[in-house]
């Protein structure tokens, strides 16, 4: 699907920097990951990153994201640090979390994110609760429920669409559909079709989420929507897990094209077709960001492992 | 902080206003709704006619008491969301056991959530809860449960037994700022006791010593508690009742200065035998005053099936005072108990 | 919706006498009900007679059907007996549960009652195992998954209808609509259409609820379907419960029109109108019921109650 | 019935066949598969390439293993409509915490079915779960929860420690008609042990003595257990040292025998400490056996919080061999052993 895009060469670059901290964070983590400096499993998000940049592009931090085990990519869309990031792979007392949460719960309320929950499914709960909170207290935040096709299959999904389509509450549901859970292909998991089932609780928009500027757009209506209280939205996104579900290796089950399935392949080249920037300058990007998870891991590494007091009730 | 909060002392007050256990439940909530706008209750049928048996009819605040669908599992984890978006969500089931459709919100979400991210944020959700019993409704709608949350790190457990406790305890809940499961027994509803009428709270892990005596330390919480208290008035016996009526945190500190004293403990369990509260007061007194035990603690709950249903087993499933009375008895006298 | 039938004498007589001897036995525990001899909480089922007996008379004794809170209605119509069902509600060791069930928790096995629950929702999922093991053992028989429309609100059955359509089950869902939960109404608890939603996984029909014949006619297709190796099926069967959602009082929310609401009356109008049936014939069925009822109520109060050894763990 | 089954004494047998837990487990579903076609297993990534850590790759009746959507509530429940139509369901979870999910069906409906329609009925249903632990897995991937498990009537639960134990008691649990919730730990996956090759049970209900000692009793299960015996072993201990392997039905009987002998009794209970098996244990053992105990019992397991993330955290927050055997040591010398 291509389709011609506007966009202004800023917010161009910012999306394209959002999704290569992700990218350039993941592929790092995945080259350490071997060497044990971070016991904790992760679930890395490469090939997925124009989802979360995308949609987190437009919220702000006082809107509440909840999210699943794949946490990396949105957490660091929505706002979390590099350096927070990675001390919390580390295990240190500067982590997000203090060392108690892992790849799996990442925290950082001040940029909206409130936590994220490794049981599949029961987050989205949460962020119809936020939305619930909005509402209740007449403020303009919305709750965002970030999650994969396969949570579709969990009850709690469905209550939580009901209980939002009910009272029309202010939240986003973002479904981040790579099409497997762990090995295990959509159809194997999911009899429905996930935008039908959507639709029978609320309006819902299919967009490609290997393409930032699409998934920019389309989070920019449903969003906007939202805020204007027309009730919750879900926004079904197609996309890519290059990586095994979880850990460092390569996927062996997804077949990738490298160009047309790489979301950061797809918006450098649209950025540099349109003219909005020049190889340079992307270069420099790349290299900028390089040089912050340099930082952050230098950060992580450098700082204090929590003490065993800590875990006294 | 709208939330204005003063501990009194957590004696029972004499000669003041006698109100049921429904009422003191009703104007906690009340009290707690009208002094913090973000204080909001919800769950399935808690905005029907029927108030929740009574507990939150007419309130004033009628915009904050929401129903719900059939949805509990993800009607807690709505309520979680909201206690993490600056409100203070009571979520109330009608019974106990329909908590079961949501114990992964309830274990691994609400308990969880202030241990998995260091202890950051905070988490005011109350959950309320009714046990039922009797009359039929059979193994889903009479379970108790209260050990088993005690036994998931990260939930406080209330159960209080009388109305002045109700209102002291409900307010506490509502005002700590860590999740609280609440729950409360059916039977104890038309109960009256003396309940101040200005805003108080009683503090969680605090026991109440609701007899005093010296042979015998028997500890029970909810409606046991009120049955051992008849047990022990109308046979004169000579029985330290400690209530200590937030199973979570338990306040052994209490009981075993009691146990010091008599020598002698009794723990009266309206709940399944294995494991759970009965079995942590025993194992915890054991471990911490063996020497002051003179005889074996024993305890007394529930067989270890389902509820029947037919009324004929209901009266032998469930304990009675005069039954506590007799174990109690019988204990003193040097007999060996069996539960 | 009144549409030509066309039924044998024998067929409408059989839907009668269910439906009768469903509403004769709920009136006469309504009537004793404040006596306290039946001490366990009743969900009667006056009104929605022509659900039980349109489905159940297709059914055959090996078919395995689940029922929750409201069960007289489908368990007398899928074959327990009087004598068993009133033993239960008196508490004796006579009764199909043998005096540990009461109202809510009925088991009769041999006519193909496995049991019955009373937390809403989850026997849906037993009535798709049923049907699990009729696919793996290769056999004929189907799993029946019997719920309210507030039911449609548990996670659970949406996990039970994916599970089911993704493997083709035999399995027939009906949802018996009486538009209420309690004294919750529809609106209040559901933001989806009940078929739009069951549509998403698997053919769904709709039926009025209160018409024994048309009730009977489209459970006899979807049946038929499934037992053909169609998949499960999904009955939406719109009824009115005439009594409040539990004990033995009228209900007060609910505007019944004693004529067209009455899936007896209907029945009887209509064997009378097209000669069938005789008033005569229909007065006497009414009282060989009743005296069936009769003698069921003797058996119980005689039968024993049971003996507190049987708590022995 | 095609389900042959025969009891082997419960001592572990010698010189024979080496094999992991990991294919004990295999071995045991095999078996069962192959002598009982109404036995199949369902579960969330059961039939993947993974086989649940290998416990079910490659197995002959590949069409009895069944894979399911991220449901496990209904699926529980599928379970349980297959068990009450004919089939014997082994019910399988990578991870226990996945469980709480399904917390209504286990606890309202599994464990109840048989209790609620007066014993008529079966209910041949196993559910296997593992319990995982550490490297970071945080505190949704880490619980045990065989005590809250066993708090529930209705329920065995049975929690293997060796190879040996793992194929009988499966097998002995598949061929049971009541339900059990299995647990196996991961940390064993890997260790070896003497299995026969020929079908064999053990009893559900009897515990297994790990190693002869005359000073002290400890009653530990699962990994707890084969940490135990490595800090016996490795200190040259005089410890007798029991393991439940079922938690419920408890062997007290062969507990209780142990600690008439020894008059000290520890638990190791791998597991929250707040009521649950170790709490049960030391009540229980009081309870009956008050008079043999010479000293106060102890009872060693988790903090009673959420399980951190952090590596130098988890090594505080999990036992290890070497604290087992300081505590051991140090109640053998009479000090106050605090968990
Ligand atoms: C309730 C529950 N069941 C099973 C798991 C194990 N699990 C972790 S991630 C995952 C796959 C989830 O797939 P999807 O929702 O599509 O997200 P993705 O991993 O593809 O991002 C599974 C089965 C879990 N964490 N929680
Ligand atoms: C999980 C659960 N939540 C709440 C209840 C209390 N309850 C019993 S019946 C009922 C209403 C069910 O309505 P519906 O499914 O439409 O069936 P109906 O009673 O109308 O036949 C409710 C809320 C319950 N039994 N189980
Ligand atoms: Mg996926
Ligand atoms: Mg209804």
């Amino acid at each position: 699907m291509t389709r011609p895009h506007t966009i202004t060469r800023e917010r161009g670059l910012r999306l394209l920097r959002t999704m290569r901290t992700i990218r350039q964070a993941s592929e790092r983590i995945a080259a350490l990951y071997p060497t044990n400096v971070m016991e904790t499993p992760v679930h890395l998000c490469i090939g997925q990153e124009a989802v979360a940049a995308g949609i987190c592009h437009h919220l702000q931090d006082r809107d509440q994201l909840f999210l699943g085990h794949r946490t990396h990519g949105p957490a660091m869309a929505k706002g979390l640090g590099l350096r927070p990031l990675f001390a919390e792979l580390y295990g240190r007392t500067t982590g997000c979390s203090r060392g108690f949460g892992g790849s799996m719960h990442l925290y950082d309320p001040e940029h909206g994110l409130p936590g994220s929950s490794a049981i599949v499914g029961g987050s989205i709960a949460l962020a119809v609760g936020a939305g619930l909170a909005a509402q209740l207290q007449k403020q303009d935040f919305l709750g965002v429920a970030w999650f994969g096709d396969a949570a579709t299959n969990a009850g709690v999904c469905y209550e939580s669409m009901n209980f939002a389509a009910l009272r029309g509450l202010p939240v986003l549901f973002v479904c981040e559909d790579n099409g497997y859970s762990n090995v295990m292909p959509k159809s194997v998991h999911s009899a429905h079709d996930i935008e039908t089932l959507a639709k029978v609780f609320m309006p819902t928009v299919a967009v490609d989420g290997t393409d930032a500027l699409a998934t920019f757009a389309a989070a920019g209506e449903a969003i906007a929507s939202i805020r204007q209280g027309g009730g919750p939205r879900f926004l079904h996104c197609q996309t890519k897990r290059w990586m095994k579900h979880q850990g460092h290796e390569k996927c062996d089950i997804v077949t990738v094209d490298r160009e047309r399935d790489c979301p950061i392949h797809k918006l450098e080249a649209f950025l540099r077709g349109s003219g909005l920037a020049s190889g340079a300058e992307l270069a420099q990007t790349a290299c900028e960001i390089e040089a912050a998870i340099d930082d952050a891991i230098a950060f992580a590494s450098a700082s204090p492992f929590p003490t065993p007091e800590l875990l006294e009730a | 902080m709208p939330w204005s909060r003063f501990d009194r002392t957590y004696e029972a007050p004499t000669g003041g206003r006698q109100i049921t256990y429904c009422d003191a439940l009703r104007e906690g909530i009340e009290q707690a709704m009208s002094h913090d706008p973000r204080v909001f209750a919800i769950g399935l049928d808690a905005d029907d006619k029927f108030g929740v048996f009574g507990s939150m009819r007419d309130l004033t605040h009628k915009d904050r008491v929401l129903g719900t669908p059939i949805s509990e599992n993800a009607m807690t984890g709505v309520a979680l969301g909201a206690a993490l978006s600056g409100l203070r969500p009571i979520h109330v089931h009608l019974r106990v056991d329909f908590m079961l459709t949501a114990m992964d919100q309830i274990v691994n979400y609400v308990a969880k959530w202030q241990d998995m991210f260091g202890r950051q944020g905070k988490v005011p959700l109350v959950i309320r809860a009714i046990v039922g019993r009797g009359w039929g409704c059979g193994a889903q709608h009479s379970q108790t449960l209260h050990g088993w949350f005690a036994h998931s790190p990260g939930l406080k457990v209330v159960t209080p037994s009388t109305p002045y406790d109700a209102t002291g305890l409900l307010l506490a809940s509502i005002a700590d700022d860590s999740p609280v499961v609440f729950l409360e027994h059916r039977w104890l509803y038309k109960n009256t006791g003396e309940v101040p009428s200005e805003l108080y709270t009683l503090p969680l892990g605090k026991a109440n010593v609701l007899h005093r005596g010296e042979r015998l330390t028997v500890v029970a919480n909810s409606l046991a508690a009120m049955h051992a208290l008849t047990a022990i008035e109308q046979h004169g016996l000579d029985v330290d009742l400690i209530d200590p009526r937030t199973i979570k945190p338990l306040d052994l500190d209490n009981i075993i200065a009691s146990v010091q004293r008599t020598g002698r403990l009794m723990v009266v369990d309206y709940d399944f035998p294995f494991g759970g509260f009965g079995a942590e007061v025993v194992a915890a007194v054991t471990e911490r005053s063996f020497d002051a035990l003179r005889q074996p603690p024993v305890r007394l709950g529930f067989p270890d099936r389902g509820m029947p249903s037919s009324g004929v087993l209901e009266r032998t499933y469930y304990p009675t005072p005069e039954r506590l009375a007799q174990a109690m008895t019988s204990m003193l006298l040097g007999e060996v108990v069996r539960s």
